[in-house]
């Protein structure tokens, strides 16, 4: 009758057959009479109350809860049976019982309705997101991918340079430095000229940075600012915005 | 630009496949906490009528599938319906829900039986979940509803749950009340 | 009706996470083919100035996230979640951690609960991943943690993984393997 599952270390409350406790037990006899939830009614299902706990075959701990509300319905009973003292109005434990029986009621409705939403569950990805989408729409490439690939092709470069001379043929457009210098100088408000050069710059790099610079600052587009003997030479965005 | 800033919220929300605070996002997109909270409230509108929704608790939110969507996901993931909770896990959990933040005992008081097992795999469910200590004596543990329960049952927010369920003032016992299920 | 459609279709592109045919999709919603098609047509275009957005390759659909979101996104990655496990992941988390490749049965069988809705987040988070498929009936899907997972906790190899902790052989009831005892 019962469904315990102490093996996994999990244990599930008790099934009874029909109801989940013994309020539960009490509702369902109070709803079949059709009787409103007062301290006369419960003194009324008293009787199946009882019949219904002699059938139950459950553990001792639980049949202890079914024992203490018959123990309150017999109570009850017996003082509808019985004369009382007129002074005496409504008992308090009954009302009591009443009440946690209206309470229990009103999450029993609660839990139908949140039964009729079981199932209309909201999943989230069951795989991975996938990574930002691979630009192959050249027309949102974002900046960083293209400054990130001019960087590494610059160092790729570089590295594969042999001493002396550029190989010729090997040439860095000057456009393409200024256009990476005017957006670092937006993205970060200002650029040194070694990072224009790129890692590891050889001297080809350098004039071109320099080349770059020089261009900006005459267009007024940056100024160029060297903090002391030897500093870095650093590109700021020009105060008034750029005309 | 905060058109901007709701489309870049929808794209972390997705991408991080996770919930995440308004303070993550502000801080993955340079904005105020205030700017991203206000776009995560905007997306979550726009979205209410398409296949995502968002979902917010406890100050964390997520991006997940509408809840009209969850057979056919089932289907195309070969997923089986998730287990239908019990009557007494769903009962206990009801009580959570609307007495949130409750303790163990408060419970019980509400279902006059022994709440112990039944608390024990909602919580291992992840439905349910530690949300602090009582004042009271014993400091007993305090329970609340999670994030999970939002996304089984499909609602947006705690403030979507079904309205409490009045009685009738004559305390009467109305006939679709009595459902056993 | 068809708006319908789109919405469905989102929702499982949104959930699924993978590329996926339209003919997949027609499947899964009990629509014809051409049906669907129309809908991610129609949904592509809707989704063009939002923060996820449709990729189609080879006749393969994907929702991805909008390419001006990749610095943020990857901003977002990069902090440290403040975002601790719950503990039905951490649980579940642990179970395949140790007992991996695992089925999700087996993990439910161990944990005596349903764990869809909890694998399904730790698969999200990316802290548990596929790792095959198990030889058995229906040939289930076989989890593993990640590299993600490492990260997480610091570890360099599985092998670091803290010493497998040993239980009542009886399986009873102990204090720590019931939660609130």
């Amino acid at each position: 009758m019962t469904t315990r599952q102490s093996a996994l270390g999990t244990q599930y409350s008790v099934k009874l057959p029909a109801f989940e406790g013994p309020l539960d037990l009490l509702l369902q006899l109070v709803e079949r009479h059709s009787l409103p939830i007062t301290e006369v009614s419960l003194a009324q299902v008293t009787d199946g109350y009882l019949r219904r706990v002699e059938q139950l075959e459950v553990q001792p701990e639980e049949m202890s809860y079914f024992l203490v509300v018959a123990s309150r319905l017999l109570l009850l009973k017996s003082r509808h049976l019985l004369p009382r003292p007129p002074v005496e109005t409504t008992d308090p434990s009954a009302e009591e019982l009443a009440e946690q029986l209206r309470t229990y009621q009103r999450f029993k409705l609660a839990a139908a309705r949140l039964r009729e939403l079981e199932g209309s569950t909201c999943y989230t990805q069951i795989a991975p997101p996938p990574p930002p989408e691979p630009s192959n729409a050249v027309v949102s490439l974002p900046i960083a991918a293209l400054e990130r690939a001019l960087r590494r092709s610059l160092a790729r470069l570089d590295g594969q340079l042999p001493e002396g001379p550029p190989v010729p043929g090997l040439r860095l457009r000057l456009s393409d430095v200024v256009a990476l210098a005017e957006r670092l100088l937006r993205r970060d408000g200002r650029v040194s000229l070694g990072q224009l050069a790129g890692p590891g710059a050889g001297r080809a790099e350098t004039v071109v940075a320099f080349l770059a610079a020089l261009d900006l600052v005459r267009r007024r587009r940056a100024r160029a600012v060297q903090e002391g003997l030897f500093a870095p030479v650093v590109l700021l965005p020009t105060v008034e915005g750029p005309d | 630009m905060s058109d901007r800033t709701e489309s870049l919220v929808e794209a972390l929300l997705f991408a991080s496949g996770r919930p995440v605070t308004p303070a993550e996002l502000a801080s993955a997109l340079g904005v105020r906490r205030e700017e991203a909270l206000e776009a995560l409230r905007s997306l979550r509108d726009h979205l209410s009528w398409r296949g995502v929704r968002l979902h917010e608790h406890a100050g964390e939110w997520q991006m997940v599938s509408a809840p009209e969507a969850a057979r056919a996901i089932e289907r195309l993931a070969g997923l089986p319906s998730p287990q239908r909770l019990s009557p007494a896990a769903m009962e206990t959990l009801s009580v959570v829900a609307y007495r949130q933040p409750v303790t163990r005992a408060q419970v019980e008081a509400v279902r006059g039986v022994d709440c112990s097992g039944v608390l024990g795999s909602l919580l291992a469910r992840g439905l349910v979940e530690e949300v602090g200590r009582s004042e009271g004596p014993g400091r007993p543990i305090l329970y609340g509803t999670s994030l999970e329960f939002l996304r089984l049952f499909g609602l947006e927010s705690l403030d979507r749950l079904p309205a409490f369920p009045e009685l009738d003032p004559i305390g009467g016992s109305r006939a679709n009340s009595s459902k056993n299920g």
